[in-house]
């Protein structure tokens, strides 16, 4: 558990990189603060020599400048090494991770597969069932409500398919194999914390693979004691704590609960701050609270007036409740054909 | 030679007038105000960043109106309404904020303003070698920008697809994005007539001892950036007009058929690809980043070397680094495209030459900054533009490098570091060299100097807003924020690091408050400002031979030249410059 | 106008050899290269990437264009560009030889074939926008007139039957408000009921039954997207360049007796473009008809 | 550059010659059309033919053959970069058929 709570540190979650989740995130973070090292490094010792000349070479201390150029190899063995390190990044961080991310799908027996059907402005996905077949879709069989991927119902393969608009259901410890489409315009499917993008477009199906870390379920990151922070409501605005709800109640001095464990601010910015007031009135200076649901799929490429919100919940289970949740998801979905 | 100006009408020596000197400032002059106002689009969207749905302040919401803005009740209790930003409005605003800086202020600011009076002046040339031309390019700009700006109001609203208007979405976009084409074909048409001028007048019209490596860094970059322009404008004037064909026509070039809108199939052949836009797109885009960058980087150049007072440290180095970046630019386009589903072959291929391309940058960077090494450095207020300069490129160019390796792009790509990292080139790199290229060569436009002190006000303001505004980007980009969002708190990560954004915003009007003195400045030293000679600066280079303002047909006599650009501080000269031209 | 002299507008510079006026034309050029370079690479990106049997248009039996494009008009408009730009370059070395009338006479001929370029091109183009591809829901069969059909993979990635025919529309019948009821429809020879020998019938299509009906014009397929888009665009070159000799022809030969060195390198130029624009359609004629 | 009045009387015959040329090349891409052969080997041919006829009619009609070198190399680069427009993306596609990507499936699933 000392991992996850490293790992789900929500307390954190801003400050540089959302938390990490996935099994193969880890390479994409080592890369990119290694990157940030060495910029660091070049920009300090490049900014040192430059400021070193402004001082030094300032007009106000008279003398007269040097027509002959500088000699000397620094700068030549500078370049020759920034370009060297660049190959380091190129062969050793980027390609690996990059070819693991594309050549190496996990073998069909193994990974738990998931269609993602993109389109203005929802997530769609599409999960193949007990008999682990998807069903045949076409255009024909689209309905906005019960069938919005346009599963065909003749088709014996779908019959147990399931279909969920909005929410992503995923079990943790088992490669995940997601294969990305759209019905429309180009979205991006995005999980920041698996550290998974990639792009959705109509005519062609991309997949992508991961790999949640054990134990990072979506009970567990609730419970998870770092994902609670106080806010202290003096200070807090309420953009900031928008999506979050309280980790208990919050009584007022005559008992009366005015913001009940679970719940959240208010989604508008107006009962946000009322609620806000209130809680400042009642006397009360930090409240605890968490994410109402940590894991989110956003879109990350511009489709439309509302690509902003477009987005899905992910909740990851452990395996048995992965399975449970299939079960109670499967005898529905039947009904409906 | 200059005697029979005086004879020309005004429509034709002010408006419709043939002569370099003229239309580079007619350039400059709209390009300030296409700058201008693609500030004025990106002020309200960070308003609305920092404030989502929250009304707009008075001066907006007097301005703006449907579809651009949607009324919302502000005060439930007196029925009091306001204005806000819609989801259309933002991301129409988006769209042309990018191309109006990039197609219609920056480019035309620094290859049609910079460019136009300075390159035939520093190549000893009367003119440019296709006078009516290079007018022709000057009204094709002014028409296709025009049109550009008629998008905001046609039915819809301007374009709203992004200024990279990726297709599907662009083909179901409103009339606005039809305009957009137009007028990007129109733009397009513009910047190659120029470009062939610019060629012509860099390699055939040097004059006597003009030999190429002779040349001032500022005219390597134009003709660099011109040779951008000539080849990498076309295949995004044939997607234009496909994408056209796709909007008008009921072509399918874009659209791979069978697309379901908003439930309806999207009655088309199919067979089309949206990818391919994205590849010919890129293939200007990412040669436009250098046409932003190198005439920049030349202006840098010139007043770095004027204000050291020493030569420019590795001349050859720097031409050859400009010439390789201009080549390679062209072989770099697809990094834009990794999340596309590109495999590992040609992801490899473009990482490797991202990672080339990184080679040059940093060269030009070092022999800028060895330059300073043994001077005498002038700190005026285009030697404080230009020394600001470059850092912040720095920043620009390093930033690049996570978003150039594959495995580090998946989490930043389209995030907020992106929108940082180019900006960084573009707007603390480029547009304050273009402060410094005014500072610089505005004496010799108009023969008299800015006002010293309003410039170093201008200058402070300015580098510490600019870097309000932009450095946030990174952490927010760090943080998993995307760009192009209209309201980042509606994602829990988003909501998160709120407050960096409303910091950028306040960096932007703080920014744009630090214009004001510019302003004053510009208008205020036409009239007043000292009167100078032909060399100001003390300079070298040969249009600081010709007197100031230059008339029709530049030099008194035709300059011979004798040395190399940068003849600064010659031992046993009396001078500490030594100028191009034999007297 | 102008007082100032530019340097090398008529003598060539001795670095490129060449004058101004040549060099620029010739930049422009390069930019043309890739303008057409990017429309080819369209082409081939798009043909290859085509689902099996939809190109050049869906039911097609090979994949050559000419299975719906007239190779001998294209032949002939190829013989009356390669003409022309003879007769271009027959135009300028007249006129560096000081003859003034014959090259002018050449360049009227120039003219004349770029006219009858076009001509042909709008018979082709008009006999396109006037043939349809009618695609219907089901099989259709009336009054001996059977739909054809064709088994290929949909954009969805299904295998679906195509059920289409190839025709003209011989009369449009309207309701009261101006909304169709019916078409009558002349299917093609090779399309129609009963193979050869049999005269074609026109038969009666109710919009209900099609599922898609469109031109042979841009929107006709991805095949035809390409081909109208590029010849169109050559084309506009055509006439471009029509209009640039024509004007040489009549006011812009005045040039001729104040700076004839002059004039005839603005004619060369003229050529220079020209020669390109037979050179792009000496391209086009194979990738679009032939391949 | 043939520019004196007796040099170009000289290119005249050439002219005529490179004419008669390119009406036969052309003859000879329709008649392997009406052959019917093979795709690759069509393609093959017909590219073949066009690229002799664009040459000759760049180096005798435009005069490439007495240009100096500098508009060559501009040429060349031009050409270049127009093979890399022409080919990358075809590489995007041959990666997605090699199995990375199903194309063209679109909402299909199997």
């Amino acid at each position: 558990m000392e991992l996850l709570a490293q790992a789900a540190d929500f307390g954190t979650y801003g400050k540089w990189m959302p938390p990490n989740l996935s099994v193969r995130g880890g390479a994409i973070d080592q890369l990119i603060e290694i990157l940030h090292y060495f910029m660091a490094v070049l920009f300090v010792g490049w900014g040192i020599f430059f400021v070193y000349c402004l001082v030094r070479f300032r007009s106000g201390k008279g003398g007269s400048a040097q027509y002959h150029p500088v000699k000397g190899k620094a700068s030549k063995y500078a370049e020759v090494g920034v370009a060297i390190f660049e190959a380091v990044l190129l062969l050793g961080f980027s390609m690996p991770v990059w070819g693991e991310y594309k050549n190496d799908p996990p073998p069909a027996d193994k990974r738990v597969e998931v269609r993602a059907i993109g389109e203005q402005f929802q997530w769609n996905f599409h999960y193949p069932g007990p008999d682990g077949k998807f069903g045949r879709t076409n255009a024909k069989f689209i309905d906005n409500v019960s069938n919005t991927i346009g599963l065909d119902p003749d088709d014996p393969n779908g019959k147990d398919d399931i279909q969920t608009i909005g929410a992503l259901h995923l079990p943790v410890g088992r490669p995940i194999y997601v294969r990305i489409t759209s019905k429309d315009v180009i979205h991006s499917f995005a999980i920041p914390t698996m550290r998974v993008k990639q792009d959705a477009i109509p005519g062609m199906e991309v997949p992508v693979w991961f790999q949640i870390k054990e134990g990072a379920t979506t009970a567990n990151l609730l419970k998870s004691k770092s994902m609670n922070e106080d806010f202290d409501t003096a200070k807090t605005n309420w953009y900031r704590v928008r999506h979050l709800v309280a980790s208990k109640d919050y009584a007022d001095k005559s008992g009366q609960i005015i913001l009940a464990e679970g719940a959240g601010i208010g989604l508008s910015r107006d009962a946000g701050e009322k609620k806000l007031k209130q809680l400042r009135e009642a006397g009360i200076d930090s409240i605890n609270m968490h994410p109402e649901n940590p894991l989110e799929v956003i879109c990350a490429q511009l489709c439309g007036n509302s690509h902003f919100k477009m987005k899905a919940q992910l909740y990851t289970y452990d395996d048995a409740g992965f399975e449970a949740w299939k079960k109670s998801t499967v005898p529905e979905v039947i009904e409906e054909f | 030679m200059s005697d029979h100006s005086h004879e020309l009408p005004f429509w034709k020596k002010y408006i419709f007038s043939v002569d370099h000197k003229v239309i580079g400032i007619q350039y400059t002059v709209t390009a300030l105000l296409f700058l201008a106002f693609g500030f004025g689009l990106m002020l309200v969207m960070r308003y609305q960043l920092a404030y989502p749905n929250q009304p707009l302040p008075g001066v907006f919401a007097s301005v703006l109106s449907e579809p651009v803005v949607g009324e919302v009740t502000v005060n439930e209790a007196t029925g009091e309404t306001g204005k806000v930003l819609t989801g259309d409005g933002y991301n129409a605003f988006g769209a042309m904020h990018g191309t109006i800086m990039v197609f219609l202020a920056i480019v035309p600011l620094a290859v049609g303003g910079f460019g136009n009076f300075v390159l035939p002046l520093q190549c000893g040339a009367p003119d440019m070698a296709f006078p009516r031309l290079n007018m022709a390019s000057y009204w094709t700009y002014l028409c296709g920008g025009i049109l550009m700006l008629f998008g905001f109001f046609v039915k819809g609203g301007a374009a709203n697809s992004g200024w990279t208007s990726y297709p599907p979405l662009s083909l179901i976009a409103t009339t606005g994005q039809t305009i957009w084409l137009l007028g990007m074909v129109i733009l397009i048409t513009s910047s190659l007539l120029g470009s062939v001028n610019f060629i012509v007048t860099a390699v055939q019209l040097r004059v006597q001892g003009l030999s190429f490596f002779r040349l001032p860094f500022f005219v390597w970059a134009q003709l660099v950036t011109s040779f951008l322009l000539l080849l990498a404008f076309p295949p995004l004037e044939a997607a234009g007009l496909l994408q056209l064909m796709d909007r008008v026509a009921g072509t399918s070039f874009f659209d791979p058929g069978g697309l379901i809108i908003s439930g309806v199939e999207r009655n088309s052949a199919g067979g089309g690809s949206p990818l391919l836009w994205q590849h010919l797109f890129w293939f200007l885009a990412h040669p436009e980043v250098y046409v932003l960058i190198l005439p920049g980087l030349g202006i840098i150049a010139e007043v770095i070397a004027n204000n050291t007072r020493k030569p420019l440290w590795g001349y050859k180095s720097l031409v050859y680094s400009a010439i390789f970046l201009g080549f390679m630019s062209f072989i770099v386009w697809a990094h834009h495209m990794y999340l596309t589903g590109m495999g590992t072959t040609l992801s490899t291929f473009f990482q490797a030459t991202t990672m080339i391309i990184s080679v040059p940058s940093v060269i030009i960077l070092t022999c800028l900054v060895i330059s300073l090494w043994g001077a005498r450095i002038r700190f005026n207020t285009p030697m404080l533009f230009a020394l600001s300069f470059l850092p912040m490129f720095a920043i620009g160019g390093l930033t690049g490098l996570p978003l150039g390796l594959t495995a580090s792009d998946i989490h930043l790509h389209d995030t907020y570091y992106v929108i940082g990292h180019f900006h960084y080139v573009v707007a603390p790199g480029t547009i304050f060299a273009m402060f410094a290229g005014v500072y610089y060569w505005y004496p010799k436009a108009s023969g008299r100097m800015m006002n010293e002190w309003l410039g170093r006000i201008h200058w402070f303001g300015s580098f510490v807003f600019i870097n309000a505004v932009f450095m946030p980007f990174f952490f927010l980009g760090m943080a998993g924020v995307l760009r192009r969002q209209f309201d980042q708190t509606e994602t829990l990560h988003g909501a998160a690091v709120q407050g960096l954004t409303v910091m950028a915003t306040w960096g932007a009007i703080g920014l744009a408050l630090a214009q004001i003195p510019f302003v004053i400045n510009f208008f205020w030293s036409m009239f007043a400002g000292q009167r100078v000679g032909a060399n100001p600066w003390k300079a070298t280079t040969l249009e600081w031979t010709a007197p100031s303002p230059p008339p029709h047909g530049n030099f008194d006599a035709v300059p011979v030249v004798a040395r190399g650009p940068y003849e600064y501080s010659v031992p046993g000269e009396s001078e500490d410059f030594s100028m191009q031209a034999t007297a | 106008m102008s007082a100032t002299v530019i340097p090398y507008d008529v003598k060539p510079h001795p670095l490129t050899g060449m004058y101004n006026g040549k060099f620029g034309i010739w930049l422009f050029l390069a930019s043309e290269i890739m303008l057409f370079g990017a429309l080819f690479s369209t082409y081939v990106l798009l043909r290859v990437g085509a689902p099996e049997g939809t190109w050049p248009i869906a039911g097609s039996p090979t994949t050559r264009g000419d299975n719906i494009l007239q190779v001998p008009l294209a032949a002939l408009n190829t013989a009356f560009l390669i003409t022309s730009s003879v007769t271009m370059v027959l135009a300028w070395a007249n006129l560096k030889m000081g003859s003034f009338k014959k090259g002018q006479q050449f360049l009227l001929v120039t003219v004349l074939l770029a006219g009858a370029f076009l001509v042909v091109k709008y018979f082709e183009y008009n006999s396109k926008l006037h043939h349809y591809a009618v695609t219907f829901n089901e099989h259709f069969d009336r009054d001996g007139v059977e739909s054809k059909s064709f088994k290929g993979l949909t954009q969805a990635g299904t295998e679906k039957t195509i059920h289409y025919l190839w025709g003209h529309v011989e009369e449009t019948k309207k309701d009261a408000d101006g909304a169709i009821q019916s078409y009558l429809f002349m299917p093609d020879h090779d399309t129609s009921h009963g193979g050869e020998g049999h005269e074609p019938k026109a038969v009666e299509i109710h919009p209900a039954e099609i599922a898609r009906m469109t031109t042979f014009g841009p929107g006709g397929s991805s095949f035809l997207g390409c081909y109208f888009v590029i010849t169109g665009l050559h084309g506009l070159h055509i006439v471009g360049g029509i209009v640039v000799m024509l004007w040489f022809l009549l006011t812009g030969s005045k040039m001729w007796k104040t700076q004839p060195d002059k004039y005839a390198n603005r004619i060369e130029c003229t050529g220079l473009y020209w020669h390109f624009v037979d050179l792009v359609w000496i391209f086009l004629f194979p990738v679009l008809y032939l391949l | 550059m043939g520019s004196s009045a007796h040099e170009i009387q000289g290119h005249l015959k050439k002219y005529y010659m490179v004419f008669g040329a390119l009406l036969v090349l052309t003859g000879v891409t329709v008649a392997v059309a009406e052959f019917h052969v093979s795709i690759g080997m069509a393609i093959v041919v017909a590219l073949f033919v066009a690229s002799i006829k664009g040459t000759l009619v760049a180096c005798y009609f435009m005069h490439l053959m007495e240009e100096k070198s500098m508009l060559i190399w501009i040429l060349a680069l031009c050409a270049l970069f127009f093979l890399m427009l022409l080919l990358v993306p075809m590489f995007t596609i041959g990666e997605q058929d090699a199995g990375l990507m199903e194309r063209m499936r679109g909402l299909s699933p199997n």
